[in-house]
């Protein structure tokens, strides 16, 4: 049955290439600029453990539903979910995904076939390698040197010592954000258009949910944190739950646990997010009043 | 020297502008005023004295110099030992060196902050799912902004105010108030909530069996003690091949279905 | 002809399927019960280097063949023959596999299509695992606890410690090992009928035994044990033929290879098996009084 | 305190209880009665002291208390350190500290006992295997409890007799007797036995190929330094996908032939 | 496409197996003798950085074109191409490779269809294995052991030291060398027959590239070297430019982006590989002079 | 004692023929007159003092006892050492001890000879290439073997006999002209130029798709710390099952052609 679906898919695909970039709604310069300004400057504004720069995503594109899907409200309305989702990156260099998304939206509005999965995995896949892109260039290289410099300066009693750093920064920084996120669009639309033409569409979008499921697998080992500082006190010595019963039954299965029990209770309890979160919280509390995790 | 109400407040400011993450060119403006480097020059500044400010500032960042923030997990913040650490040096008169005992353990109150904030702003979260679902675009852009940067002004501004005006005691009472089960149930919280957004982002991209590369992925890395980079490339690389053989069986049946 | 085969199974499995569940002879409560405590008394009562708890698991169900096919002297010799198969659990936890065969062993006898294989792999998969799930929870965990609990009140004079460590640990551990065994029992029933009528039988068998012999490499890594402890002296200094030659070749070697020999006899060779542990023995005597391995 | 010939021999028994496997409640049951703590009470009882038996098993079993035999391999035995040591240091009447230096190296006599015990029921396994052949389930049964039992009855028993009736000069002479080569080799055809069952049973699974992920579960096994589970995991995960891809092919090539 | 493609070369593999084993042309003792020697003597002749032992594996079968391919000077001067490739591998050892190669160009030039790719396979996929082996047994455990027993000898003021040490040497390598060697060519000899006969050509040769392109990863990680030993100062500590920075990146970035650069100035810019030499000696000198590497 | 001309220039030869790889049964004949042990002998029959040589040479070995030379990188060359630093201990007439003192260090400047040659050899690949062009044999062979043994002997030769003659202080001062940035930059170009084998090799190979396999092993072996032996090991097992995956597929296609 999977063949047939594939077989479905790819008619439905033939379609999406003959309407093919008529471009009927093109984003203009101004479009991409203001994308760009606002996710630069406003990526952090509603920083939260649950979804990191969800908002932030949606934000700096809020100005797109109208105009790639004028009058269609259900597009809109889908457009707004489909950028809630959680979304966490170096947003200097992570832009260059940003971007990506960018382009990959208008192509959509213009009737090409991307499903949500496409744009999901493209965030979900690259998001993590770009963060420890981003956090090394930017926050272990770059700004420790101009640190030093800056603090040598201070230190000399020279006030300047903080504008050289935080200017230079600031310049060098806005340049990389600028490039990245041109770059991502520029490189989004053209790929775009070859995968479409090139009708490899399909397993392109497959392998991207695969890489992005087992990336995010990846990620809940560094994001979800449930380590447990118990200790079972045995005469003398000590029992530690963490590292000498729970890791040797399988290790990270406490936040492993959690994600899929968050897992189960969103999709086949199909209970709302927010019932979901108060009981994480309960749970947390629960977890950490005994001690059990902490 | 003394500290006005009206410098308190100021100097509150000047943290709260260090750990907003907006509207000033995000993460990276806020986190150069956060640098003590150059917060320590402005809260001199304020307090009448430039050059002394940036001297202590500088001083106090010696230690934060390979301070790294990433995936919002802060070690001790260096925005509130720049602000208040040099305010109280510079009101005690204290030497740089002395400025430092004083300011570095004051991170731990911005850790506090830090956590309050980015939990706080979950329910801000939830309300913009709301507006998606109605389409209400305006609602959503002013929910991403407006309401978090009240509060991260309030908790950022009120106890550097309060540390400045009533001096050192206050701030380590704050701390050890908090202190203890009830920071520690705070930071367990925060530990397990981005389960959730992993979980609606896995949710989206689900397909029969795609959980299988999920547990993978995270076997992987556990186990192996891998980074999210190699990860990431091995699946890539892996995905690749997998759906090739996939597409290719598929391609096979599409032919057939031509006869 | 791969293709050709599975297809040939299909069918065969659909046959499986309409015979499917009439349940000519289903085991009764006291069956399995019978079972349960005839593997919780006796798993160890034979054990031994060769296979463990293979005659454990035969004794467990040895009112079994009878029952399942009466008159059928062929079947109830090759049911005896199936089970004893090198196995190895912690038999409390793993209890719960022993529950899974027992059901697929009924659904067998009631005409399902479920060979050697499946069996096989579904004990040869889980064994290792569960092994390690109960000696952590179990031997590592409850035991020092309780045995902590238990020394505490000895030590202060008073004869209740041994009992106090004795009986709550038989009850707990009796209390688990019962739920473990049943939940197998019923996991496996439904398990069968399940997979039976999605005919994805053959997916399955095929993965577990792909599955199966993966862990037994694995195991295999852990339970055959030849490290030589041989150094070669050179001068002043000492050159180890473990870590200095061996393990540079090819780590595991001597294991792996006694392991791929005693195949090769087994199964090319068509030796008996007593045979082939004479020859290990000897093996072993040679490698033992060289020193070469020990 | 002298120990008499029917006290010695009660004692042997406490012993073969704790590592008989049976019928007693298996592993548990009688690892329940291998425990110092309660063997000690136990020839405390037989010895007339129960108190003084119980303190000193306790003494006994503290150095054993994270003890974990898995796959059947022992470390040293607290078996023999329960009954015999606590036997002798009722008989020395010595505080529990001396108790435990006399009973620990004990253990190693009890590995002995382990290997040769192992070793031993080989044979009745062959035993059993001549049955199943020939359907004789009686005759199984019988093989599968009594003479194994017979067996660790009777190393289990003696050598503990004797070490109590003789005192604990016999026993180090026992294990110096077996110790050096002889106990060595014993190991090291231990150690490379299990081979046979493991081959017997990838003999049973055997279908082309099914060697390639044997060598393949090995080689990450010892080289990435992974234990059994998350092999399991990872196996059980691969293997799925991958019948999936085969089952893929087949089902198209059984749709072919509808043709 | 795919399909097609191999169907096409199956075809194509028939029409080499009627034409099977015809053996026109076949080697003598002396052509295989010859090429042992000529392998063993001559195998570091020309040893050198970009393709180490190559042109001794040419040397070592110069007696064959003219003998397999009598006037055919395209085949010929095709098989010289051939035999150029980067090759590197523990002399004795791995001769067991040179000798399966030699009876590959032999079926080979009697009709069998073994395309390039299988020979440069066969010899990538299994260089850095017999590397491995042979420097560990030979190097790493035989050398040791004898030079231990030579200057023994020959510090207590015996002049026999020296000899006793090459004497022994010499015999042992030279004994493994030929058996390796023969084995090879006899294995090779069998190998091809049984391969071509079964029709399973294809699958092993994509199997052996796959292999090959793997192990040739794995190689560039040992063989390519570049790590960079800067440090940048920062007040009283310091960062590693290496482990600080590039590791954190991607490990190994700096050679794996050099063989990638070379690879894609070869193949796809089409450059000969003297100038890629003068290119990569370039950017050696720029590495190394201003200190990033080295 | 005094060394000739004619002894100096012996003693060259004896190291050319350490490091040469041929004609005389190759790396192993060649190795084994490089080792100091046999090399030692020879230079001290060279000198007149056969015994001396083979005691000193003896002592020289010892610290090269487990050298190993892989994939054409050597660590200290111990061919230079067991040459020359046998020549210039016999020369002072110093105690075994001290002969190793002096010969250690040479070690570095054996290490410049290899990279200079492996580095010239470069040209005769390229000379050899265009025979393969132009089908010409006979050059080929003869590029093979002449010229690069030309250059090994002058730059194998010269430096030795010079250090013989002249005595230790020559050749520490040809190591510390060379010595610094240019040694570096030798070793820099030495250490890429592998890349361009590995390349030609890789675009012979290749395939579409080929890349990532490359890459794969690259990345497993680099984070998972994983030698070759065991990556090939996996890689030819996965090779083996993925290519029968896809063999799979084609069949089918291939049996559905038939129709
Ligand atoms: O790690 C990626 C990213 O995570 C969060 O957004 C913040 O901590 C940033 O500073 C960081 O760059
Ligand atoms: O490791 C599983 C199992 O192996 C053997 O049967 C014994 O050592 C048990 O105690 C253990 O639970
Ligand atoms: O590593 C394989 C091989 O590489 C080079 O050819 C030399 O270093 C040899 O000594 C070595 O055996």
């Amino acid at each position: 049955m999977l063949p047939q679906y594939l077989q479905l898919m790819m008619t439905f695909n033939n379609k999406g290439e003959n309407i093919n970039m008529e471009n009927k709604v093109s984003l203009s310069k101004k479009d991409v600029l203001s994308a760009f300004w606002k996710w630069t400057f406003f990526s952090h504004a509603n920083y939260n453990y649950e979804r990191l720069q969800a908002s932030g995503v949606l934000f700096s594109m809020s100005h797109l539903p109208k105009k790639l899907y004028p009058g269609d409200e259900k597009a809109q309305k889908a457009f707004m979910q489909r950028h809630m989702q959680f979304y966490n990156t170096e947003p200097h260099f992570g832009g260059i995904i940003n971007g990506m998304v960018l382009s990959m939206e208008e192509a959509r509005a213009n009737g090409a076939d991307i499903p949500d999965d496409a744009i999901n995995s493209v965030k979900t896949g690259l998001m993590g390698p770009f963060a420890g892109i981003g956090d090394t260039l930017w926050q272990g290289t770059l700004q420790p040197i101009l640190l030093a410099v800056g603090i040598g300066i201070a230190s000399a009693g020279n006030m300047l010592g903080a504008a050289v750093f935080g200017v230079t920064e600031a310049i060098i920084m806005l340049t990389i954000a600028y490039i990245m996120y041109m770059r991502g669009y520029k490189t989004g639309k053209e790929g775009v258009q070859a995968i479409l033409s090139g009708g490899k569409m399909k397993q392109l979008i497959a392998a991207a949910s695969i890489m992005g499921a087992t990336v995010l697998g990846s990620l809940t080992a560094s994001y979800v944190k449930a380590q447990s500082t118990m200790n079972i006190p045995l005469g003398q010595a000590q029992l530690s739950l963490q590292t000498d019963i729970l890791d040797k039954l399988f290790k990270g299965m406490i936040p492993l646990g959690i994600t899929l029990l968050t897992l189960y209770l969103l999709k086949d309890k199909q209970l709302k997010s927010t019932t979901v979160m108060g009981i994480l919280v309960i749970i947390g509390i629960i977890l950490g009043v005994t001690g059990i995790v902490g | 020297m003394e500290i006005s109400v009206l410098q308190a407040f100021l100097i509150g400011i000047v943290y709260y502008l260090g750990i907003n993450g907006t509207p000033w060119l995000t993460c990276m403006g806020s986190t150069i005023i956060q640098k003590p480097l150059v917060s320590g020059l402005i809260v001199g500044i304020i307090l009448g004295d430039p050059l002394a400010g940036a001297i202590i500032g500088a001083a106090i960042n010696l230690p934060f110099i390979a301070y790294i923030s990433a995936g919002g997990a802060p070690p001790t913040d260096p925005g509130l030992a720049g602000t208040l650490g040099t305010a109280l040096a510079l009101a005690a008169g204290v030497s740089p060196a002395v400025a430092i005992t004083i300011a570095v353990p004051l991170g731990l109150l911005g850790t506090i902050i830090w956590v309050v904030h980015m939990t706080v702003d979950v329910f801000f979260v939830h309300m913009i799912d709301k507006c998606a679902l109605n389409g209400d675009m305006k609602k959503a852009c002013f929910l991403h902004v407006v309401p978090p940067q009240i509060i991260a002004f309030i908790i950022g501004v009120i106890p550097v105010a309060l540390g400045c005006y009533y001096g050192a005691g206050v701030v380590s009472n704050i701390i050890a108030t908090l202190d203890g089960t009830p920071l520690k149930v705070l930071e367990v919280i925060g530990g397990i909530l981005p389960a959730i957004g992993i979980a609606m982002n896995l949710r989206a991209i689900s397909k029969p069996g795609i959980l299988l590369w999920f547990i993978l992925g995270f076997v992987v890395t556990v186990y192996l003690g891998l980074t999210t980079m190699p990860v990431a490339i091995i699946a890539g690389i892996v995905a690749y091949l997998y759906t090739g053989l996939t597409a290719n069986a598929a391609t096979v049946s599409a032919a057939d279905d031509d006869f």
